[in-house]
């Protein structure tokens, strides 16, 4: 059954891209629904076996891990496969009805979309350091073209700046798995960890490597300065795809490295740094969103604001208790998650927004309040988990992340946690100032789809349910994980 | 220092040069060499430090294969962009300021 | 022998990276790039990886080079790219 | 003068991240030999069902690295399309009346032709493989393009699509139908791994020719539908 279910799951997003190549964007569309319909039962199924009996490595090709390519499925990867399917399905919804499919080169959107989710869960369940090299640079030529298609000159300008930072980040990555590869012998990631004994500078030098260069396709500051105008210039469907789930992937490898390796090649200089340049992402990402002056751009900054907590990550799991690390783990967990329902919700709903005012700007927003409030209602209530104000998903986040840091004695980071929330108020708020604003002499507003509408609310309502169900999510995480002889086998010392 | 060791290290001091190229030139087109310079260096770390033995690995030989796929991907597509870039702004680089044009 | 050959190529490599991106050029940076792709090749000969050095000539050196020298034709012509109608 | 302060600090980073990284070159060097791969894969490699290694790699042991990346060049090639709006991989101007050209070309054109289907043909147990003949076979678009011999036959539109797609699809029912036979994705049914990979590396080959010239042909921009403004959202 379990062999059935990831067949269908790598299955599915290549073989809709490769037929929806063949078709044109409204007939792609029709063939997406069905597509998107049998992801999220896949990714559903397949959350509820793991969560049922554990997880296990799924050998490709029938080669066990060294030799082939294994999958690793564990309860994480599969949550994050359930949240892509979410996420994707409802940015695919949106994209059909708000893509103008006259163009002709919006044929193009679907195979691009369904690469961008095969390659998304590709590195949820990579455990090979090449593969997930292969899986990160299908993401981000998928990215890329999603971000220029159409073809404008401000796109494309974009579109560049994202493709030559990716490329570099992509290469850095490839280096360090040159050097582990040099180093080991193996390019599976258990491997790795079976092999390395304690401090070996040149597994340290090849990790740093690979975390430099994800942390500049994370748009970690101060390496963030690709994602705004990209994230601000694409399709707002796009932009949710790209803010919510893009960019967690390569965080969620860096992560993978991190847990997996850093206990023997980190230091804590290299953990509270990293930390360091999370909560000046946090800070620097708040501020200048409140400054924009366009709205996509506040929302594509509060991302690289956002994107900053996760890195919260490496100083609070390393050196310390074991239980202080799984409560850090399991907030970055639920950051990531509720990041990318409240993101991709934002998202859309400035899409309907700036598709009703027909301007990008900020201060055109008068008078809309009146018009969509039920847009308006939706992108304040993702706001809302952005800020962490329970009982949202953002809320549980913060407390957990805020306990860990009590608990490890590394109180700095509380006020990180408390004034990133300060700030995100800050810029929702100028945001709901502005479409209140009645000195707009407009009243010629664009009424969009109920459906575009309804969107956007259904995901920023996940967000804030998240709170509350965090229970059973997080339950997940702990499963029992299903270690083959095989792997075992390999990391014994020859 | 066997001889694949030697091309390691070459491998690394592309890297270098071609990060340094990377950093430094604004011109679309350069930066693109750069990083084909970058990704050759990647490459011949991995087979050469691989391989630092004397024995033949086909599996570094394999990624570097799909590597140099990937890349001629990624350089075909950055051409592409460049050209189209170039053709609606007049513009050969990203700066803000002045048109970079060789 | 064989040793100061390989030191040799290595150089030679490392040379005519920093020749691609020094030389003024950018039509001599192309060329120059095809030909670090042919020393490439034989770099890969060297470390005996024959399908490497044949992808390389044929990817690196030949297409990669042919891409960027007929996207540096088109811009030493200046911006009006070769098909607008008006230009001549 | 901040320039060459730039310049120089960039430089003396880039040196310095050099010597860390050769020196970690060095270090890994020194290391005792590692995991027993190599081992595993000469022990593996006759149920591959080619006698090159790295084809095996390639098209056996690592398949689903070498699936995404078709999946990377497909990527590109739409991409690539999706902004050049191009109504015929023949560029009209390029069309010379050079007989001479024309008389050297018809003769290159096969043999370059029949090099991509050595190539191909050796993938199984010398070095080449479809990668490499694909790129022969885009070499020899190239050629034709730039020398203006007439290339109707390949309009970009279904026809073309198909052709960019179709090796990606083949490799991708060859995975399924392995899963439906109840192995793993990807996995050759026993004893047919050699004719599968050679049919896979017949289709590649054509696909990877149809992609990389595709994106050549995409490069230049023709001017005859700008695309108008949109809003942007």
């Amino acid at each position: 059954m379990n062999q059935l279910l990831m067949a269908g799951l790598l299955f599915t997003p290549l073989a809709w891209a490769a037929l929806c190549l063949l078709l044109d964007f409204r007939r792609g569309c029709w063939l997406s629904w069905l597509g998107m319909l049998i992801q999220v039962l896949v990714s559903l199924s397949l959350w509820f076996a793991v969560a049922s009996s554990g997880g296990f490595f799924y050998a490709l090709a029938g080669w066990e891990a060294p030799l082939g390519i294994a999958l690793r499925v564990d309860g994480l990867a599969v949550t994050f496969v359930l949240l892509t399917a979410a996420v994707a399905t409802a940015c695919g919804l949106h994209a059909g009805v708000y893509l103008d499919a006259r163009k002709p080169w919006q044929r193009y959107f679907w195979p691009l979309f369904w690469f961008l989710w095969a390659g998304l869960n590709g590195v949820w369940l990579g455990a090979d350091v090449f593969n997930l090299y292969v899986g990160l640079e299908l993401i981000s030529l998928a990215a890329v073209g999603l971000v220029a298609l159409g073809g404008e000159a401000a796109a494309l300008r974009a579109a560049l700046r994202y493709l030559f930072a990716a490329l570099l980040g992509s290469l850095a990555y490839l280096l360090g798995v040159a050097l582990l590869y040099g180093r080991f012998g193996t390019l599976s990631l258990a491997g790795i960890d079976g092999l390395l004994e304690g401090r070996d500078p040149a597994a340290a030098v090849a990790v740093m490597l690979m975390l430099a260069g994800l942390a500049l396709k994370t748009a970690l500051f101060p390496l963030h300065g690709w994602l705004p105008p990209a994230h601000g210039i694409a399709k707002s469907p796009v932009s949710a795809l790209l803010s919510g789930l893009v960019v967690k992937a390569s965080f969620y490898i860096a992560a993978r490295l991190w847990l997996e390796l850093g206990d023997r090649l980190g230091s804590q200089l290299l953990a509270q740094g990293i930390g360091m340049l999370g909560a000046a992402a946090v800070v620097w990402g708040s501020w200048l969103a409140f400054r924009q002056t366009h709205l996509k751009q506040v929302v594509a900054y509060s991302s690289v604001a956002q994107i900053g907590y996760l890195f919260l990550l490496f100083p609070l799991s390393y050196a310390v208790a074991e239980p202080v690390s799984l409560l850090a783990q399991q907030g970055i967990t639920l950051q990531v998650i509720s990041h990318a329902l409240a993101k991709a919700a934002m998202f859309l709903a400035a899409g309907n927004l700036i598709l009703s005012v027909r301007s990008n700007r900020v201060d055109a927003l008068g008078g809309v309040s009146h018009f969509l409030p039920f847009s308006l209602f939706s992108f304040g209530l993702a706001g809302v988990s952005l800020m962490g104000l329970p009982p949202t998903g953002g809320f549980a986040a913060k407390w957990l992340l805020l306990q860990a840091s009590l608990a490890s004695g590394q109180w700095w980071w509380v006020a990180v946690l408390l004034l990133g929330g300060v700030l995100a108020a800050a810029y929702v708020f100028r945001i709901y100032r502005a479409t209140f604003a009645e000195d707009s002499d407009s009243d010629d507003f664009f009424h969009p789809p109920k459906s575009m509408e309804a969107i956007p609310m259904i995901l920023a309502l996940l967000a804030l349910g998240l709170g509350l169900v965090a229970e059973p999510v997080l339950s997940v995480l702990a499963l029992p994980f299903e270690v083959p002889v095989d792997v075992a086998a390999v990391a014994v010392q020859p | 220092m066997s001889p694949e060791l030697v091309y390691a290290l070459a491998g690394v001091g592309l890297c270098g040069i071609g990060v340094s190229g990377f950093l430094l030139l604004s011109h679309l087109l350069r930066r693109l060499l750069a990083f084909n310079l970058i990704g050759s260096g990647t490459f011949l770390v991995l087979v050469g430090l691989a391989q630092h033995r004397g024995v033949p690995d086909p599996v570094p030989q394999a990624l570097v294969l799909t590597g140099i796929v990937v890349a001629i991907a990624a350089t075909a597509l950055a051409v592409v962009l460049i050209r189209r870039y170039f053709h609606l702004t007049g513009r050969t680089s990203l700066a803000e300021d002045g048109d970079g044009r060789s | 022998m064989s040793w100061w050959l390989d030191v040799f190529l290595a150089s030679a490599l490392l040379l005519t990276a920093v020749g691609v991106l020094l030389s003024r050029d950018l039509f001599r940076a192309v060329v120059m790039f095809m030909a670090f792709g042919l020393l490439m090749a034989l770099a890969w000969v060297r470390l005996r990886a024959p399908d490497v050095a044949l992808a390389e000539v044929a990817i690196g050196a030949g297409l990669t080079g042919v891409l960027l020298l007929d996207a540096v034709s088109h811009f030493q012509r200046g911006k009006p790219e070769r098909s607008r109608p008006e230009a001549g | 003068m901040w320039r060459g302060l730039q310049v120089l600090l960039t430089l003396a980073a880039c040196a310095s991240l050099t010597g860390v990284l050769a020196a970690a070159v060095l270090s890994a060097a020194g290391s005792p030999p590692p995991s027993k791969l190599a081992e595993q894969l000469a022990a593996s490699l006759g149920r591959s069902g080619v006698e090159n290694p790295v084809t095996a790699v390639l098209l056996n042991f690592r398949s689903y690295d070498t699936l995404l990346e078709i999946g990377v060049l497909v990527i590109a090639a739409m991409a690539g399309i999706s902004l050049a709006r191009t109504r015929s991989l023949e560029d009209p101007e390029l069309r010379s009346a050079d007989t001479l050209l024309h008389a050297l070309l018809r003769w290159f054109i096969p043999l370059m032709l029949l090099l991509a289907a050595y190539l191909l043909w050796a993938g199984g147990d010398r070095p080449g493989g479809a990668f490499q003949a694909g790129a022969v076979l885009a070499a020899t678009g190239v050629l034709m393009r730039l020398g203006g011999l007439p290339m109707d036959f390949v309009r970009p539109g279904l026809l073309l699509r198909l052709g960019l797609v179709l090796g990606f699809a083949v490799f991708l029912l060859v995975a399924i139908a392995g899963a439906m036979a109840g192995e793993a994705f990807l996995a050759y049914p026993p004893g047919t791994a050699g004719g599968l990979i050679l049919a896979i590396e017949v289709v590649l080959t054509l696909s990877i020719g149809m992609i990389l010239l595709a994106l050549f042909v995409a490069a230049p921009v023709i001017n005859e539908h700008e695309p108008e403004e949109g809003t942007g959202s």
